[in-house]
């Protein structure tokens, strides 16, 4: 038991210990550049100003980071649902697959803050144009991911499945999903990332709160410092967001070759009790 | 200097010009001092280049992007506060065109009018910040009113379907955008009629070219100042000038609109009758004191930190 | 149209009709004929086993009668109907274990109950008894990448007689197996057919097990494969293994058979 | 000879027809939506206005257009090339992956358009920040694509290759590689659009040309014919450069079981010579 | 410690030689002991069969002498070195077929060639060589979805002998192939074999296949797998397949063997 938990925590420190040392680093470089004046600080703050403001101001950030959040979750829940749908209904139907090829395409392509006026008299302020961006934006690789994934299902499952009578409903939950598996958590990965921006480009678009309005007032006011913490927090959101779905991986897909390491280097374990 | 052999045929130097924004009727001006061949005889080869809001032009300026600017004089003041090597060398618009905008069909004449209304501004930039000093001129709070933070373009849009009442722009730029589009009439507040009044747009540029180059600027700001002149002489010549200029504009109906709006701000009090880009020290203190006092800048200085007047001829 | 003389008329009682089947692949290089008016009729309950050569086209017909692939000419009927798509009411073992690799054996093998709605209890009891039939006992919860190639082998034969079948469809199932073990899975299967009466084609490579298993033997030619010759295994119902061995009529198939195929000398 | 060209065609008929249907019926509802002003005119201009439109000033699109194109597609290529070989060395080494992951994700996840001045006040008004933006936009979907494609190949063909003593390179080129390329080019998909919007989005922050100068002056302008005239020619290109990629998949993957099409229903030719 | 008497002492001069080696394999489930202190010694030049239950660990044992498993404890040394990871003086023919579905039968067998910097023309002789060795002939530029099972397994065998590697280590490499031309690989392997005095290790599940072959066939006991008994096989170099069925050593030593398996009788 003991030599579990010890190998464990052991497990987390070589994980972490790296990209640690690499944001320390970062840091490092961070502070010579803005100390040594090789970047203005109009452009760029010094990290010791930026945290200091974090500090200072956390309650004021932490309010702007909730509403982000929830309108990520929201936005980036919405567009897996909805995504794998259609890639579902694309899978299954050649008629759907070309016909909604294009639509995706058209919506994906389009720069969302150009359409902004649409949203803002179509959806008003409040929550909705956010989340309606952040789906927007992240709706498309969970598509396409998920229908690189159904289909790469092998075929000869497929006729086993057929002759089971399972039918497309049964053969889809049990067989095709869980094998595109591991394409559809690419697509999230993506898609959880893009569903950051999403909210915060869409709090540009018009919002009294979020971590959108607290960089956009930032920027106009040149506070650089206040800019950068944005900027801090809203990736820190994402990281977070896609360490949890890397967390989800992990727990859903352990049969996953990506997870099961290396091929060669398999080692039996030594010993035993 | 203009002295670089390199420098093109006939000695005229090339020298580039962002904007605040994308060309729109109060820049007609500088097309028309192009067309007119007013910066070539001041030995200038005038490029214009589209901006994307006075902050950036101020930065870009600043950090040697672009040899020239022309921006909104707070959005100088605040970059100068955080250090940005800017230095403005004459304000044109001497006269905010700020504003509250609204159809007149709001039946909004005063600014006790905008009590319970929702106005549309843009987060982080000047005039927002300067309206709750507006209201407070005109004995109301912020909490009279509602503001609520959209894109620029989205401005237009939620004043015209009626998400918002009103919206806060420069009465050059959006008013008569939208009365085209909605087919009515727009009415404006504007802040300088309404006791509060400062410095808005303005050429700049950086520190090192008016250390490097002064000569240049110099010429930049003569010719600029001629072509204002000329262009306040034949307005309707001036929108023409653009046409063709620039692909991409307004109607011709609203550029000429926009532009005579703009010769309504050149001047204050103090510089009546002077040419276009003179400026008073005075003036200038009254500008960063209301800056100050708004919070667009924390600490005030003194006017040669934001301003070069010595490159400016004394009209 | 030449072939209907080959069909029998026996169509309707048949458990499986196959009737003058051609089966051509077109791929981007080349056409191949897998089959070439294939006729064989399998009576309700019969055991028929089919060997040939490498790539001659085994596979193939197995998939036409489950409904797998379509025949380029001819028809195929099962338990008197018309196969015209992927039937149901079978089992089928592939060459390959065709394993879901993110579910344990056990698992593997009650995908089959799962994908036919069976009742779950019964399903899991059926399970249990097969995974013991066959060996697999202490394995239950293995992925398959955790198991070796027979005993993925026997997983994927569970899976298919977990419902009972009334049709079995085997192509090489002990193929992965030692000696020892197939035997004990050819008396097993033996067994089997004899107490439910299911009908069941095996394609196999093994001469021996294809008449001590069958009642009728059919060996196909080189590709295309045409239907060289059916043998009548002439044995008893019931067979003890090495007693059925030691019988003439044993001895006789295997060698006609093993002639047929043109092989040297008896060796399987 | 003839039967086959005749089938090809009736292929391209058959796969393109239900997309342009599809289209007419948009413009349709497009059209009816702004005559019965349904939509006002500041918000959604009627289809013949803005075709009228594009018509008149395509000499002036298309200018924009060649900018905005040039720059997405470098952007993609330099994304592409980047987003591999960062995936390739992630696959390569624990190390690398565990430091490279969170700068990515960081890189990835910070709303571009916040960090646009500080390429104009770096890279100037030119060509390069808005290839910078465009490969930032679309290398991450890339890397994440490409890791995980590396990553799912069969550990047995991966052993095979140890004993052919081929080294990592070549089992990379010959095996590793080829077995992602389905992976890799759904990332690429999603990475084409990406860089579209990135190359705009650059164009938004400072530019005197390309479409994202086009669209932005629209905007300002409310000139929604040209808004969406820009917006329509944005797409186009996307989505000719999607399919594009997609040619280039048929092309390269023809063994791909997601280009096999369908299992059960695979049918032998009927008839031959 | 304990199973240093059983290893033999010619460890430098064998090919093979591998000594008390034990594997456990863990998993979330349940630890699997696959091989318990199995020694071997493999001769140059030697062929040598391996026969087993399914599931014993003769796979598991094939890949440890590849340096594709670590042994749990133990040593193994290949042609003179111990075994640390990947060796490249092999060829080995996998339990499954393994073909790269990209790849046409051809170019599948080239890849040996490719990785391995060998002369391209030569290479390509090679392989023409031995598709028409084994009767793939025509099915060069298929696609591996396109091949049979028994041309797929026969393809994966081109590949391992295309170098002519020093020692081959094969996994069932004929299970998919039918009884005729399962002879004819085995008399060309044979024939392979002692002509270019390769050393030879081969899993197997045929009886008479692992006796017609080989020097030596090593048995081993159900999981977790021990060497039950090796048998020297009597048999001369040079084998006629019919007469060496014929011969009376060969009886004896498959019954022996069919005993050892603790089969019930002599099928295989
Ligand atoms: N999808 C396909 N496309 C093209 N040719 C195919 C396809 N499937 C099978 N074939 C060809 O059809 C022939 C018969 O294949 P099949 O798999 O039925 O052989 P088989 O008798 O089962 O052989 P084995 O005993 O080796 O498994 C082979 O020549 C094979 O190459
Ligand atoms: N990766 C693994 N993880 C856990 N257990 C494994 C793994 N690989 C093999 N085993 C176990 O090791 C034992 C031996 O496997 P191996 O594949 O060597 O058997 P085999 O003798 O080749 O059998 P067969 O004749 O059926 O191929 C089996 O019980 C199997 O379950
Ligand atoms: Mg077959
Ligand atoms: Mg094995």
């Amino acid at each position: 038991m003991d030599t579990v938990s010890g190998d464990r925590w052991r497990g987390v420190v070589e994980r972490t210990w790296r990209p640690a040392a690499l944001m320390a680093a970062l840091l490092v470089v961070w502070h010579l550049v803005t100390v040594t004046g090789l970047v203005e600080a109009y452009l760029v703050p010094s990290p010791a100003r930026t945290f200091e403001l974090m500090i200072d101001k956390w309650s004021y950030l932490w309010g702007h980071t909730w509403v982000t959040t929830v309108e990520t979750v929201l936005g980036f829940v919405i567009a897996g649902v909805l995504g794998v749908l259609v890639a579902v209904a694309m899978v299954c139907s050649r008629t759907i697959e070309s016909t909604a090829y294009p639509i995706l395409l058209f919506a994906q392509v389009i720069p969302k803050i150009a359409i902004a006026p649409l949203f803002v008299v179509w959806l008003g302020f409040g929550f909705e144009p956010k989340v309606v961006v952040a789906v927007l934006m992240a709706f498309f690789p969970v598509v396409i991911s998920t229908v690189t994934g159904l289909k790469s299902v092998d075929t000869e499952m497929l006729e086993l499945a057929a002759t089971m009578g399972g039918g497309p409903v049964k053969t889809f939950v049990k067989i095709r999903f869980p094998a595109a598996l591991p394409h559809l958590f690419a697509g999230l990965k993506v898609a959880v990332t893009l569903a950051v921006t999403g909210a915060v480009v869409g709090e540009f678009v018009g919002s009294n709160e979020g971590l959108g309005y607290v960089i956009l007032q930032a920027n106009g006011n040149m506070d650089t410092p206040m800019l950068f913490a944005g900027l801090i927090v809203t990736s820190v959101v994402g990281v977070l967001l896609f360490l949890l779905l890397d967390l989800a991986e992990q727990l859903m897909l352990p049969w996953h070759a990506s997870r099961r390491g290396a091929a060669v280097t398999t080692l039996p374990a030594k010993g035993g009790s | 200097g203009g002295g670089d052999p390199a420098a093109g045929g006939g000695g005229a130097r090339e020298v580039t010009l962002t904007l605040n924004w994308y060309p729109y009727g109060e820049h007609a001006p500088f097309y028309y001092g192009v067309k007119q061949g007013i910066y070539d005889r001041h030995g200038i080869k005038l490029k214009i280049q589209a901006g994307q809001g006075s902050g950036k032009t101020v930065t870009a300026t600043g950090a040697g992007q672009t040899d020239f600017g022309w921006a909104d004089t707070s959005a100088l003041a605040t970059a100068v506060e955080q250090g940005v090597p800017a230095k403005s060398i004459g304000v044109f618009l001497q006269t905010t065109p700020a504003s509250v905008q609204f159809f007149t069909e709001k039946n909004i004449s005063r600014p006790e009018d905008l009590k319970g209304k929702s106005v549309a501004t843009t987060a982080g930039d000047a005039l927002t910040k300067t309206f709750p000093a507006f209201l407070k001129q005109n004995g109301m709070r912020e909490s009279d009113v509602s503001i609520q933070n959209i894109d620029p373009a989205g401005k237009m849009a939620a004043v015209i379907s009626g998400r918002t009442d009103v919206l806060l722009g420069f009465a050059s730029d959006q008013g008569p955008t939208i009365e085209e589009k909605a087919g009515k009439d727009v009415g404006y507040l504007r802040f300088a009629d309404f006791g509060l009044n400062y410095f808005s747009n303005g050429l700049l540029t950086s520190k090192s070219v008016l250390q490097k180059d002064p000569e240049l600027v110099r010429k930049m700001v003569a010719a600029t100042q001629e072509a204002w002149a000329q262009a306040e002489k034949a307005p309707e010549a001036a929108a023409e000038s653009m046409k063709g200029a620039a692909e991409q504009l307004p109607s011709p109906a609203v550029v000429l609109e926009q532009f005579k709006t703009t010769l309504t701000l050149l001047h204050t009090d103090a510089t009546k009758g002077k040419a276009p880009g003179v400026n008073t020290a005075e003036d200038w203190r009254r500008t960063i004191e209301t800056f100050q006092r708004t919070g667009i800048i924390t600490e005030a200085s003194d006017p040669s930190a934001y301003w070069e007047e010595s490159v400016a001829p004394k009209g | 149209m030449k072939t209907a003389g080959m069909t029998t008329t026996s169509a309707s009682t048949s458990t499986v009709a196959i009737s003058g089947v051609s089966v051509r692949f077109r791929s981007k290089r080349a056409e191949t004929t897998a089959i070439e008016r294939v006729s064989l009729d399998v009576a309700p309950g019969e055991f028929v086993s089919i060997v040939g050569p490498s790539g001659c086209g085994k596979s193939t017909l197995l998939k036409l009668v489950a409904g797998l692939l379509a025949p380029s000419s001819g028809s195929v009927a099962l338990l008197g109907e018309q196969v015209r798509g992927p039937r149901r009411d079978i089992g089928f073992v592939f060459q390959r274990a065709a394993l879901l690799e993110w579910r344990s054996a056990r698992r593997n093998i009650l995908l089959q109950a799962e994908m036919r709605g069976m009742n779950p209890a019964a399903a899991a009891e059926r399970a249990d008894e097969l995974i013991e039939m066959t060996g697999l006992s202490g394995f239950e919860n293995a992925l398959p990448h955790e198991l070796s190639g027979g005993m993925q082998q026997r997983v994927a034969l569970c899976r298919a007689l977990l419902h009972r079948p009334r049709v079995l469809l085997m192509d090489e199932p002990f193929g992965a197996l030692d000696a020892l073990t197939r035997e004990q899975m050819n008396v097993e299967l033996h067994r089997v057919w004899r107490e439910t009466g299911t009908t069941v084609l095996l394609v196999t490579h093994s001469i021996a097990e294809s008449v001590y298993l069958a009642n009728r033997v059919v060996v196909l030619t080189r590709r295309p494969a045409v239907v060289q010759e059916v043998i009548e295994v002439g044995l008893p119902g019931t067979r003890d293994y090495s007693a059925t061995m030691a019988r003439p009529e044993f001895a006789a198939a295997t060698a006609h058979i093993r002639d047929l195929l043109g092989a040297v000398t008896g060796h399987d």
